[in-house]
């Protein structure tokens, strides 16, 4: 069964049907990449996913679940976590908080327990170690290069043990050896069965490391399969380049 | 030259830069089209120009004077005029309301009032329209609309962020023949397109930029048929090419 | 990244930087401090027993407990969460009208009904809470000061408890030199449980949900936060100390008066406490509260005039926004000059 | 029947000095997003401008806003000027709005309260006291007359905004800023002009305030409530939005006035602001407020 599955999904602003009757699945432990010009409803599809815009017609099940309309703090809870294109972080706050804010709560009772619990405190630096920025753990977030704010944004997403990542481009504006170690990370934690749904526009990236891919165009889904079969079909190109 | 853009940097607020040390130079009535991937910093240099974005370092210069630190609307007043990829037109004006606001910097209303009506030869559907609010109009109206207005201040540039955005493609083409009009009425233009085929038969000479820096240059028609951009776009082929071999592809549920 | 062998020792050694105040012996000097502090405010009273000569510093410490009340529980709203309420007065003036109207009606003291009014504001805060915190930004605030105005409409309305002109309470049956005594406690006792509660919020996940709310609702809301949730609790338990304080004001002051209780000054006054102190921080309400009193007695001594008291109010809420928006403490934090006796979170 | 449409005219030629008021508050949200909680204190010291005129040299009312406008005006533009600069970059630039007007309203408060003291004080021209019969019903002729000339003023602020070059060019900022700099208007300077108009316009309804209701220092902010209500009914930013809720509002207070008695008709602005929170946030004519 499809881990997460997009059925006849449509959403308009005004006149403008930024996606459209789109549908696809992305099967459990797989790297699926979502790839397309400018435009094409990529990350209009991630914000229908994580719950903040609403489908104007059609359904997104996770695990066999529906979850268009939840608000978007149950659809992280049901495990899917996501990254944001310009890294977001709460920047008043050291980098560890912001680690632990995507901890999960269960309950009343969960809020009043201590803000920075001991074992979340060392899961949280273990995955800052991981991306390796633990030693700024203490250190205000918004003092962060972008790069360090992007693996942050990684290292948060992480903190729920979400079953399906939304990387929304982890390479934008991040120097090669970082992308090297983001794409490392990427790939230890699908060995470990975590499922990755990424938008991204470097396409050697998405080229080595993802399969399938979804190519997306005017809001719809214009082929899937695996890279060399996406980089030899006539329309992606036609798509990117403009029909000749 | 009329206009020079010397190594220039520039990013939003505290991020990176998205423009790391581009440089064009743009001579009086010919046509250059920009072309990249995503995230090559093709609008970022637009904006950059047309002093929404202040450059970090490097020299923009414009008939022999540096235009780094003046504010939009005085850029705007030298003749460098933008079309922003959201077109920004005024949605609850009218269509004339919007050309008269194009002409805002202009004093002389019978000036403005003649260059309207210019303007409407060029573009006979919005003459037809002119009562009509901005917002109700079909995306490839609002298109033109938004050239036309930056068409009422005859500048000597006239800068186009992906104009076919949005657009579908028999309005894109559309679009692209009245961009091909403004060549021919001999005006300078610098064109920003996703849409790099079309883009560059509509210009004298491309750009190509990638990650903030440029990456080649040439005359528009030999970059068509350049297999280098095939490969910025969809990254390099591992392995040989499979010669005469199609092979079938997972379609998309509403693949055609 | 440059490769260091001892990344542990540099984390360690950044915690400490970054949480200096938790090791051990200098908790125990802030505690030791703070503790003495409570004793001597605790002992004061026999001061006043002893000579009868101290009403007017009771009476000086006991408005200062209301101001802390008020602005250490309006910083869990305004300060963790960031959504601003310019009418939190409105809550003081219920528990003061629930409290006196239960001692009018049913002869109940209002030392006893306290915490129940405090419940009561805090009801009330959750009602406006579900109607308003869908909006965000500016017409949270507006609807703040509608709160307001509102509710002392409808009080200047109710006749039943004396509309505009008010109603005045039964005096404590005390003697002149131990009737304070009573409310000094109370209100000390309210002070520290606002004080505590705002602190627990601050270190608790429910407090650090609060912050990621002020500063990326969005974000916050992906991270897994039911924002909304969140923020209806968090206007709801801002309300409750100030319920309470409200309540003992009421029969300290001995009478209802809508005017008093809903005056926008009074609103005005809590968030200007607030951001003189530092708003999102701990100790920033205390010290802004004490302060202000201080500088009120000061000022209405010297120019004794109400009217100037407004528009130095304003002023002084104009100067910090302008040049210190992070008051006191979070001025002296940002340039790490923050005492550690300061330094709560 | 005559005395509920007695009632709905009533309500009704207050509409359009409720209308005035809101028009300024609505302007300067629109092109700036401020949400200027001084705007009732504003008109409160035109009011006293119009009132001392009225006092001190027997200038009507009416004609006082030749002097109130410009005043008005001019203070607008200087308070803009000095302050608003300076928060421009801020991260919560809605709420540093909100705080700084608030404690702008505080600080006018005082010092009116310092000069004027706490005294009612309304002007009273002759027509305060007559009214217009026709048929069963009347009208007052103050109200009457600051109602019309509110639409007055209302029709040449509409035809400024419509028809002049730099009426558009608020307009235009206020529906998008970015395009407006594209065209080459410097948003700075309009904005600095639409907050001196929108205090223009306070000076104006001052000047009708004056004569119409009594008033003193605190009063500004039961009418700030007011106009509060009206604009986020209307839909923040919209001028017509404000216009319609203003007219709205008026007939129904006034209804509530009649059948409640006339210390309950102020509740209908408070209780409608949060029934609009409550149903539709964005207002009536509105389309989304900002976050």
């Amino acid at each position: 069964m499809a881990l997460l599955e997009l059925n006849e999904v449509t959403k308009r602003f005004g006149g403008l049907t930024a996606v459209d009757r789109c549908s696809f699945t992305v099967e459990a432990g797989t790297i699926t990449g979502l790839i397309g010009p400018n435009g094409a409803g990529k990350t209009t599809v991630f914000n229908l996913i994580s719950g903040l815009l609403k489908p104007d017609v059609g359904k997104i099940l996770f695990a066999g679940e529906e979850v268009n309309g939840k608000p978007p703090h149950l659809i992280t809870r049901k495990g899917i976590a996501r990254t944001f294109q310009i890294a977001r972080e709460f920047e008043e706050m050291t980098v560890l908080e912001n680690v632990i804010t995507h901890s999960p709560t269960r309950g009343l009772p969960d809020l009043l327990k201590r803000s920075v619990l001991k074992e979340e405190r060392e899961k949280a630096i273990a995955l800052l170690e991981f991306v390796g920025i633990a030693h700024l753990a203490y250190e205000e977030a918004r003092k962060l290069s972008y790069g360090q704010k992007k693996l942050l944004e990684l290292a948060c997403a992480l903190m729920a043990d979400p079953k399906l990542i939304l990387l929304d481009e982890p390479a934008g504006g991040v120097n090669p050896r970082l992308l090297e170690r983001i794409v490392e990370h990427i790939e230890t934690l699908h060995r470990q069965g975590t499922t990755f749904l990424i938008i991204e526009h470097k396409m050697d990236l998405v080229m080595g490391l993802c399969h399938p891919v979804i190519v997306m165009a005017y809001g719809k889904v214009l082929a899937k399969g695996s890279p060399e079969e996406i980089q030899e079909d006539p329309r992606v190109l036609d798509a990117y380049l403009g029909a000749a | 030259m009329l206009l020079e853009v010397e190594n220039v940097t520039a990013g939003y607020g505290a991020g990176p830069n998205i423009l790391d040390g581009v440089s064009l130079r743009i001579e009086q009535g010919k046509s250059y089209c920009i072309i990249g991937p995503n995230g090559a910093g093709k609008s970022t240099l637009l904006r950059t120009i047309c002093g929404l974005l202040r450059p970090r370092s490097g020299r923009i210069i414009f008939k022999g004077e540096v235009l780094n630190n003046l504010r939009p609307d005085q850029i705007l007043r030298k003749g460098i005029c933008f079309v922003p990829q959201d077109r920004s037109l005024f949605p609850e004006m009218s269509v004339k309301e919007n050309l008269l606001m194009a002409g805002y910097t202009l004093t002389n209303k019978q000036d403005l009032e003649q260059r309207i009506q210019t303007v409407f030869e060029i573009f006979p559907v919005l003459k037809e329209r002119q009562s009509q609010l901005a917002q109700t109009l079909s995306g490839g109206e609002q298109q033109m609309l938004a050239m036309a207005r930056a068409l009422i201040l005859k500048p000597d540039v006239i800068m186009l962020d992906e104009p076919s955005l949005g657009l579908a493609p028999l309005v894109a083409i559309q679009v692209f023949e009245s961009i091909k009009k403004l060549k021919e009425l001999g005006m300078t233009i610098l064109l920003v397109e996703q849409n790099a085929r079309k883009g560059l038969e509509c210009a004298d000479w491309g750009y190509v930029l990638d990650l903030g820096k440029n990456r080649f240059e040439g005359p528009a028609h030999s970059l068509l048929h350049d297999p280098q951009i095939e490969e910025l776009y969809l990254g390099k082929r591992r392995g040989t090419r499979p010669q005469g071999k199609t092979r079938t592809l997972e379609q998309g549920v509403d693949g055609s | 990244m440059p490769e260091n062998p001892s990344r542990d020792e540099i984390v360690k050694a950044r915690k400490e930087v970054y949480l200096g105040s938790v090791v051990a012996p200098r908790v125990e000097s802030r505690k030791l401090f703070l503790f003495s502090l409570l004793c001597a405010l605790a002992l004061f009273p026999l001061l006043q027993v002893a000579s009868g000569r101290f009403n007017y510093w009771l009476h000086m410490l006991l408005f200062t407990f209301l101001n802390v009340t008020m602005a250490a529980s309006w910083n869990i709203i305004g300060g963790y969460a960031g959504y601003i309420s310019l009418g939190h007065n409105v809550f003081s003036g219920i528990g003061g009208y629930v409290a006196g109207a239960l001692l009018i009606f049913y002869g109940l003291s209002p030392f006893l009904t306290a915490p129940l009014a405090g419940v009561v504001a805090c009801l009330f805060g959750l009602l406006f809470g579900l109607i308003t915190l869908r909006t965000r930004g500016s017409a949270f605030i507006i609807a703040t000061i509608a709160l307001v105005l509102l509710t002392k409409l409808g009080l200047d309305n109710w006749e039943l408890l004396g509309g505009t002109n008010g109603v005045s309470l039964p005096l404590l049956p005390l003697p002149a030199r131990f009737v304070k005594l009573p409310f000094y406690y109370g209100m000390l006792l309210t002070a520290v449980g606002a004080v505590y509660l705002s602190y627990r919020i601050r270190h608790s996940k429910f407090g650090l949900g609060l912050r990621a709310i002020a500063q990326d609702e969005t974000k916050a809301e992906v991270a897994g936060i039911p924002t909304s949730l969140y923020k209806i609790l968090a206007f709801a338990i801002s309300g409750f100390f100030p319920g309470m304080a409200g309540a003992l004001w009421a029969y300290y002051l001995t009478y209802l008066r809508p005017t008093i209780y809903f005056a926008i000054l009074g609103a005005a006054e809590i968030v200007l406490m607030v951001l003189l102190g530092g708003r999102g921080t701990v100790a920033g309400p205390v010290l802004g509260a004490v302060l202000l009193v201080a500088m009120n007695e000061f000022f209405v001594a010297r120019f004794g005039s109400t009217e100037l008291n407004i528009a130095g109010t304003g002023l002084l809420m104009l100067i910090i926004l302008i040049f210190f928006p992070e008051g006191i403490v979070g001025t002296l934090r940002d340039r790490k000059k923050l005492p550690r006796l300061l330094d709560w979170g | 029947m005559i005395q509920l449409v007695q009632v709905f005219l009533l309500g009704l030629t207050l509409g359009g000095v409720y209308a005035l008021m809101a028009s300024g508050l609505t302007l300067i949200f629109g092109v700036m997003r401020i949400v200027n909680i001084a705007h009732g204190a504003f008109i409160l010291f035109a009011a006293y401008l119009a009132y001392w005129g009225f006092k001190l040299y027997q200038i009507d009312p009416m004609f006082s806003l030749l002097f109130t406008m410009p005043v008005m005006f001019l203070l607008g533009m200087g308070i803009y000027r000095l302050l608003f600069p300076r928060i421009a970059g801020s991260r919560r630039f809605t709420s540093m709005t909100v705080l700084l007007t608030f404690s702008l309203a505080l600080i006018m408060e005082g010092v009116m309260g310092f000069l004027y003291s706490g005294i009612y004080r309304s002007a009273n021209p002759p027509y305060t006291t007559r009214a217009l019969l026709f048929g069963p019903f009347y009208l007052p002729l103050a109200q009457l007359y600051a109602t019309l000339l509110s639409l007055v003023l209302l029709g040449l602020l509409f035809l400024f905004l419509r028809f002049t070059r730099t009426g558009r060019a608020i307009r235009a900022t206020m529906q998008n800023r970015t395009a407006a700099q594209i065209v080459g208007v410097n948003v700075e300077q309009i904005s600095t002009l639409a907050f001196g108009i929108g205090t223009a316009l306070a000076g104006a309804s001052g000047s009708m305030v004056s004569f119409l209701f009594t008033f003193f220092p605190a009063k500004h902010w039961q009418w700030i409530g007011t106009l509060l209500a009206l604009i986020v009914l209307g839909g923040m930013g919209s001028l017509p939005g404000s216009v319609v809720g203003s007219f709205l509002l008026a007939v129904i207070a006034a209804y509530l006035g009649y059948f409640y008695g006339p210390t309950w008709s102020p509740i209908t602005f408070y209780l409608a602001l949060f029934l609009i929170l409550l149903i539709r946030p964005e207002g009536l004519l509105g389309k989304k407020l900002e976050a």
